[in-house]
């Protein structure tokens, strides 16, 4: 990162006190986890962020008003995160905050962005990040945790036709809270998983739990985990024992760093985990237009060849500032209670990665038919396909 | 053979040794006698290269090992058994000898265990027991016998007498004797005044860190200096 | 049962590694450093760069991350031992080998990244081979050899007596020509190059993974610690019991309370036995 | 000495008067914010400060004894609306309490291996916190309740803070220059003479780790209700490194000195973004360059730098004891 | 009066017989010599008159009182205090600090008292501070109070030892190996201040080598070989003993 930045946002953030113009730039800030642990999605979402804001700004700005970015590396560590967002409420002044990336750096900003009345665009899954009243101006634009589990859940009752199930939860704090809502849920469904166990996201070997789900009688296995490295020795241990089985569960189950992981390519066969309608290709093998258009633009950008990681964070970060745009549009402005309410009655905006609709009394805008289930193993080029039916 | 001139050796700020001179000739028994405590062993450790030396200069064979490393010096030919029967203990009696032959062969050298058997027959007995099995004084005859092998010119012993039966001291000044008589230098730090001075040719008193006499050891035994030395100035 | 067992005692044949790691610097410096663990992440993470992504031969891959290894043991003396000891404050070493030991894990974070690698398989083997797996038996024999021929190193060789003599007395070591402070430099080679091996050996088990060095300075110690300080067979003993320790927890009781449930071992043996199973009881120096 | 303990008694009163206006000259609430997150670690590290620093036990877990202040304020706070005020109370007692469990079996250790057990405690914190769920929130965590007016505010809440690290920052100073911390320094530098003249070793040790405890739990406390939510990432293996680092590089055996490095660790890596980067990277480097270079810490090397350039003592007099007073002095400290 | 008693101790290290049914007292006002070859067992015989080792067997007593038990801090509870062959001090801390620590057993206060600089914390350290002051200028080391230990020179970190044990008021002092490296001149204020010492009661063993020093101040002496003794009596009665100098300058 250049250093030089903060100090360039100091400077302007003291030569602007109080002298607020019309044609002054509208700063976002953007708090993003690009080094250290899971930044992975995170350098995706900022290509898309940067690359939306740099196409704003060549087409004129907002209204005549170009974006400001203001991008901080909170490294993951909720401490960090709490301080720059601080720093962005009060000495960066920003208009908007995107992110935190993780649920857990996002927990601890969340209040404190609420607090300076600043609108927050959240892009972590976790259920108590968006509550209208306590924080009326955060809005979300990816999916909840629970719709993801909600439709897994699905998938290995109604569409798999199974209904023996084996939850396994890695022992981090994403791991045990998915768990147990996948649970949850599942009963509410009236299933009870025959077998459920949490494991240390770093454990060598898996061959024991599924052992244990195998002598449960289980007839299908859902890892909720963010962890690659025990989804791969998941999927591993479900091969070398020759147990045919089928795996439903977490979108990082067909991350494409598992692949290098595996013993083996087939046993990244069926293998099902929960993806988007926009980033999924048709029976045709196109995507949806936006979707490509999109794709199309960017590969320059992206070195040109084949798209080597989730395409959908990218989609996603480019979303974020495009909701800005249109909220700002909308409200004829970045007065923060006109940006609340032009955003709590924005209904069914067009999005590469979704569409969103926020309501007075809800701030999840991502409908629940843009998530479906992928195939683990159909990573092509940045996007997944649907499996078949059976 | 070795000349010692105005050593001075010292921990932290103050001086132990204050600019000791000595020599030993080839083929010499020399003994250094003093109180404990009078610095004699500073003097040794400082003269092998295991402490460092404050001011001063050692010659051995002409050449200046003054700022020789421990090494360099146990190279050179002088090798001295430490005071206190410090042998090796988890190590067998034959690892300690070949621990001894190190400086002249990097791999151990077993032809010259037969020598030393010889000359110490009741280390052969015992030459796979562990040293922590052996008696105090034969932990000393193992410590000096761990120095002999090592083929020195000068052999140094700090007081082999140290805690140990009369019968094992005279054995040992026996040995030491013996290895005189064969060619090899052999300084003695020592208590047991009587004893030392029986077999060494000069002798040497140290007290406070300094050299306070010196004379053919014959007539050393009985001298006022020497009494002064261990039991102080009669002044009743 | 057996899964648990040999899972068990194919991570305990580790951390047993590590143990005898710490067991080989200690002998000639008295020092425990908390790279050890690090060592084995060593060789674990340059052992899959060499093959996967250098797409060298498992065998020149080996020797190199040996080499690696011993060259990261080497430095720790020269970095952090050397000039901690001729100060001989036993606070220091463990300050130093403790900002080694970060430096070295957040430099492999920077360069390796934070998320786990694959590591190659070594032998041809179809991975439908359950329990006789390489990735148990890579470990546990290696960690067996390793023991086995450190002990005839001690024993057999010039050297390994050597480095007992140390051990016991540097000063009358020095006294009898021995280079200590070299003595010790090729100690911490001979541990760097064992805990690599270790890293290696068991690559396909952790994966390569910048994060193991410290779980493996800890679970090696408790190994260490349990089994008797200094002794081999007490590592080899230690780092079974808590491997297998490890893996029954883990299938009784699940997997959440696995540290917890290692450092009560460690409490219970250290206040029954404080000096561990195998180890010699000190004396106390006024 | 009391004589001229009044100019660093002025230079400190100064510096608090300073830091107490803070809110009034401060650019913005960013840097109250950074002011309050140093208050609350330097309070953590002035309780550790007394185990590592004076009585020279490396405990390199101290991160577990603040988990356990900030989860036991927002679970009693929080989610049992206990006044905070008694919560916070209660989260430094607590901390005391798991002080007192962690020291009675790992005090006894030698170097090491207490190293270890305290860095084990710090791992099965993390563990429990998450293994516990139903009571921490699990990796979900909670939110924080804040205290009530007029501490509500941020700069309420830094006074607050600051306030409370003064008192801290009193009683360790306390604790040092009177015979506890000539005893600590004694258990550190020479136990066995300190034995020799009849300090109670563990004893001693201890009561300064309890302490620690109660600082680490109210550190907790208050950092986790300036943090307004905590997850269990936030407790990681590192932060315990920092503080600990912060001593080392601070200093052994003084109160400024860590207070200085507890400051500029905190704010350095914000007001520098390269450093940021490097992160915990930054720490191992520094450690290890203070370690090798000036193993007394940085605050000791300026005491020197000072003590030269004072004019250097003449040649000591002749050591020449005194009968009469020395007879006079042993017969006026005879017992009745 | 209440003397300081060895009463037939007996230690082991291992299957080495250190010491072997070793009896001495040490009365108040009197200074007592130890003497012996190396290895004789003197400072084992010290460290188990204050405790470092437990006795294996036999007695350790002051008066009517067994200390056989008794910890290093109790001993130093009921008054005697020591000096280490090589002075223990802390090296980061002033003289008048070092001294200070020697009234360790007389702070009252507890942790909390310090944390709250209470009013009789303050007293204390008061009192202690002059206490210490004024053993350290009977020392003559009043010149040295503001100095750290660890630039004192070697005869000064001696007596400043000698100084912290006296802060601590003992009925004893045992004093291993003062004169060790210290100069003649050195070597006789020493005895000044050993024989003031004893002129105020207090009782001092002396484990010394330096014979003639010993010879010259104790009131009775106790010489050691091979962890027995050997001879006990007055100065002249021992250094003219033939045993002890068949002992010191052989048969």
């Amino acid at each position: 990162m250049d250093f030089r930045r903060p100090l360039a946002a100091l400077l302007l953030s003291l030569a602007t006190v109080s002298t607020a113009w019309a044609e002054s730039p509208i700063r976002i800030g953007w708090l993003s986890s690009l080094t250290g642990a899971l930044s992975s999605a995170a350098v995706a979402e900022n290509q898309g962020v940067q690359f939306a804001v740099e196409e704003i700004n060549q087409a004129g700005g907002i209204g005549g008003r170009k974006i400001e970015l203001v991008t901080y590396d909170t490294q993951g560590d909720p401490t960090k995160a709490v301080n720059f967002a601080q720093r962005l409420a009060f000495v960066d002044k920003v208009h908007f905050v995107i992110g935190p990336v993780n649920s857990g750096e996002s927990l601890a900003t969340v209040p404190i962005v609420a607090k300076a009345g600043i609108p927050n665009i959240i892009i972590g899954t976790i259920d108590e990040l968006v509550d209208p009243k306590r924080f009326p101006r955060a809005f979300r634009a990816i999916n909840t945790n629970r719709q993801w589990i909600t439709s897994a859940n699905d998938y290995a009752l109604k569409t798999l036709k199974k209904s023996k199930i084996a939850i396994i939860g890695d022992t981090s704090g994403y791991g045990t809270s998915s768990a147990k809502t996948a649970a949850e849920l599942l009963e509410k469904a009236g299933v009870k998983p025959v077998f459920s166990t949490l494991v240390d996201p770093n454990k060598t070997d898996l061959t024991d739990e599924l052992a244990k789900a195998k002598a449960a009688g289980a007839d299908v296995v859902m890892p909720w985990s963010a962890a690659t490295g025990l989804l791969a020795r998941l999927l591993n241990a479900r091969g070398d024992m020759g147990w045919k089985v089928s795996i439903v569960g977490h979108p990082a189950l067909m991350a494409p760093a598992i692949r290098k992981l595996l013993n083996k390519p087939e046993y990244w066969t069926d293998a099902y985990a929960a993806g988007y309608v926009s980033m999924t290709a048709g029976a045709d093998g196109k995507l949806p237009a936006a979707t490509k258009s999109l794709v199309d633009r960017m590969r320059p950008k992206l070195g040109g060849a084949e798209i080597d990681f989730m395409f959908w964070w990218v989609a996603l970060g480019y979303d974020t500032v495009h909701i800005v745009e249109h909220a700002v549009k909308k409200a004829g402005g970045t007065d923060p209670a006109a940006i609340q309410k032009a955003l709590e009655t924005t209904s069914d905006l067009k999005g590469v990665y979704a569409d969103y609709t926020w309501t007075p009394q809800d701030r999840n805008g991502f409908p629940d038919v843009g998530v479906v289930m992928n195939l683990a193993d159909s990573f092509k080029d940045g996007t997944y396909r649907a499996p078949k039916a059976p | 053979m070795l000349e010692v001139r105005d050593l001075v050796v010292g921990y932290g700020k103050a001086a132990v040794v204050h600019g000791v001179s000595f020599d030993v000739r080839a083929g010499e028994f020399v003994v250094l006698l003093g109180r404990n405590g009078a610095g004699k062993s500073t003097i040794l450790h400082a003269l092998s290269g295991l402490i460092p030396k404050r001011g001063g200069r050692v010659t051995f064979e002409g050449a200046d090992i003054t700022a020789a490393t421990a090494r360099k010096v146990v190279q050179a030919g002088v090798i001295q058994v430490l005071e206190g029967h410090r042998v090796f203990h988890s190590l067998s009696v034959e690892d300690n000898l070949l621990v001894g032959t190190y400086v002249r062969s990097p791999r151990g050298d077993r032809s010259k265990l037969d020598r030393i058997y010889a000359m110490f027959p009741e280390m052969a007995e015992k030459r796979h027991d562990a040293a922590s099995r052996l008696s105090g004084g034969q932990q000393q005859i193992l410590a000096v016998a761990q120095g002999v092998i090592g083929e020195p010119k000068l052999l140094i012993l700090d007081e082999p007498s140290g805690g140990l039966a009369p019968i094992v001291i005279d054995r040992i000044l026996d040995v030491a004797a013996q290895l005189c008589r064969e060619g090899m230098s052999i300084l003695l730090v020592e208590q047991i005044v009587e004893k030392a001075l029986r077999h060494a040719d000069h002798c040497y008193l140290v007290d406070t860190g300094r050299i306070v006499g010196d004379g053919p050891a014959d007539t050393m035994l009985g001298s006022a200096a020497l009494h002064d030395a261990y039991l102080g100035r009669s002044s009743g | 049962m057996l899964g648990v067992l040999i899972t068990g005692l194919a991570i305990g044949a580790l951390y047993a590694a590590t143990a005898l790691a710490y067991n080989v610097m200690y002998s000639t410096s008295k020092v425990l450093s908390v790279t050890t663990g690090h060592l084995a992440m060593l060789g674990g993470v340059f052992g899959a760069w060499f093959v996967t992504e250098l797409g060298w031969h498992p065998v020149p891959a080996l020797f190199a991350s040996l080499a690696v290894g011993a060259f990261a043991g080497w430095l720790t003396d020269v970095i952090a031992i050397r000039r901690v000891l001729a100060r001989s404050d036993e606070h220091l070493w463990l300050l130093s080998t403790l900002a080694l030991a970060t430096i070295v894990q957040q430099g492999v974070a920077l360069w390796w990244g934070t998320e786990p690698k694959p590591f190659p398989r070594l032998l041809p083997q179809d991975f439908t081979a359950g329990l006789a797996d390489q990735k148990y038996w890579l470990p546990i024999g290696t960690t067996i050899v390793m023991a086995a021929a450190l002990e005839l190193f001690y024993r057999r060789t010039l050297y390994g007596k050597l480095f007992v003599a140390m051990s016991e007395d540097a000063f009358a070591a020095r006294a009898r020509g021995v280079e200590t402070d070299r003595l010790r430099a090729i100690s911490y080679g001979i541990a760097g190059a064992l805990g690599a091996l270790a890293g290696f050996a068991a690559g396909q088990l952790t994966f390569a993974f910048f994060a193991v060095g410290l779980t493996l300075t800890l679970n090696g110690f408790i190994a260490l610690a349990v089994g008797g300080l200094g002794s081999n067979v007490g590592a080899l003993v230690g780092g079974a019991a808590l491997g297998l320790l490890n893996a029954f927890s883990a299938n009784l009781i699940g997997g959440e309370y696995q540290n917890t449930v290692s450092v009560g071992l460690l409490m219970i043996v250290l206040l029954l036995k404080p000096e561990g199973l195998f180890g010699s009881r000190r004396v106390r120096p006024v | 000495m009391s004589g001229t303990s009044l100019r660093p008694m002025a230079g400190s009163v100064a510096v608090l008067v300073a830091l107490a206006t803070l809110p009034w000259w401060a650019g913005d609430q960013y840097q109250i914010h950074l002011a309050a997150l140093i208050a609350a670690w330097w309070i953590l590290v002035a309780g550790l400060n007394l185990v590592v620093g004076f009585g020279g036990q490396l405990s390199i877990g101290h991160v577990g004894l603040l988990a356990i202040g900030a989860y036991a304020f927002a679970i009693l706070a929080g989610r049992h609306d206990w006044s905070p005020w008694i919560a916070l109370a209660a989260s430094g007692g607590l901390g005391g309490v798991c002080g007192l469990l962690l020291g009675l079996p790992s005090l006894r250790l030698p170097g090491f291996y207490f190293a270890m057990a305290t860095m084990a405690f710090a791992l099965i914190v993390a563990e429990l916190v998450l293994a516990l769920g139903d009571l921490t929130g699990g990796g979900v965590g909670l939110s924080v309740p804040g205290f009530p007016e007029p501490f509500e505010s941020p700069a309420g809440h830094y006074l607050l803070m600051l306030g409370i690290a003064t008192i801290i920052t009193w009683c360790a100073w306390n604790v040092a220059r009177f015979p506890w911390g000539r005893a600590l320094v004694a258990i550190r530098d020479n136990p066995v003479a300190a034995e020799s003249v009849g300090v109670p070793v563990f004893r001693m040790k201890l009561a300064v780790f309890v302490a620690s405890g109660v600082t680490a739990g109210l550190a907790g406390a208050l950092f986790a209700s300036l943090q307004s939510y905590i997850t269990p990432d936030t407790f990681v293996f590192e932060l315990g490194l920092f503080f600990f680092v912060c001593i080392i590089i601070g200093g052994r055996g003084s109160i400024a000195g860590p207070l200085a490095g507890t400051a500029i660790l905190t704010a350095l890596p914000e007001l520098v973004a390269p450093l940021a980067k490097l992160g915990t990277l930054f720490y191992g480097l520094l450690l290890l360059a203070v370690v090798l270079l000036v193993p007394e810490g940085i605050g000791r090397l300026f005491q020197v730098i000072l003590e030269r350039l004072r004019p250097r003592e003449t040649a000591s007099p002749v050591l020449e004891p005194d009968a009469a007073r020395l007879a006079a002095a042993i017969r006026r400290q005879e017992r009745p | 009066m209440t003397a300081l008693v060895a009463d037939g101790v007996t230690k082991r290290f291992g299957g080495l017989t250190a010491l072997a049914a070793v009896s001495l007292d040490v009365q108040p006002g009197e200074v007592h010599g130890l003497i012996g070859p190396n290895g004789s067992g003197k400072t084992t015989l010290l460290n188990m008159l204050c405790g470092y080792y437990p006795v294996d067997e036999g007695a350790v007593r002051i008066g009517e009182e067994d200390l056989s038990r008794a910890s290093v801090q109790r001993r130093a509870a009921v008054g005697i205090a020591r000096t280490f062959q090589k002075p223990r001090l802390l090296p980061t801390q002033t003289v008048l600090e070092n001294a200070m620590l020697g009234g360790w057993r007389d702070t009252r206060t507890g942790f909390l008292a310090a944390a709250l600089s209470m009013p009789r914390v303050r007293a204390e350290q008061r009192e202690l501070r002059d206490r210490a002051q004024a053993v350290l200028e009977g020392l003559g080391l009043g010149y040295a109070l503001k100095r750290r230990a660890q630039l004192l020179d070697h005869a000064e970190s001696r007596f400043l030892e000698i100084g912290r044990a006296l802060v601590l008021r003992p009925r004893f002092v045992l004093l291993d190996e003062p004169a060790g490296g210290l100069t003649g001149a050195e070597i006789e204020r020493l005895g000044i201040v050993i024989r003031t010492l004893r002129d105020c009661g207090i009782g001092v063993l002396l484990v010394e080598h330096h014979t003639e020093f010993v010879f010259g101040i104790c009131d009775r002496v106790t010489t050691l070989n091979l962890g027995r003794m050997i001879r006990h009596g007055t100065p002249h009665e021992v250094r003219h003993d033939p045993e002890v100098i068949r002992v010191y300058l052989g048969s």
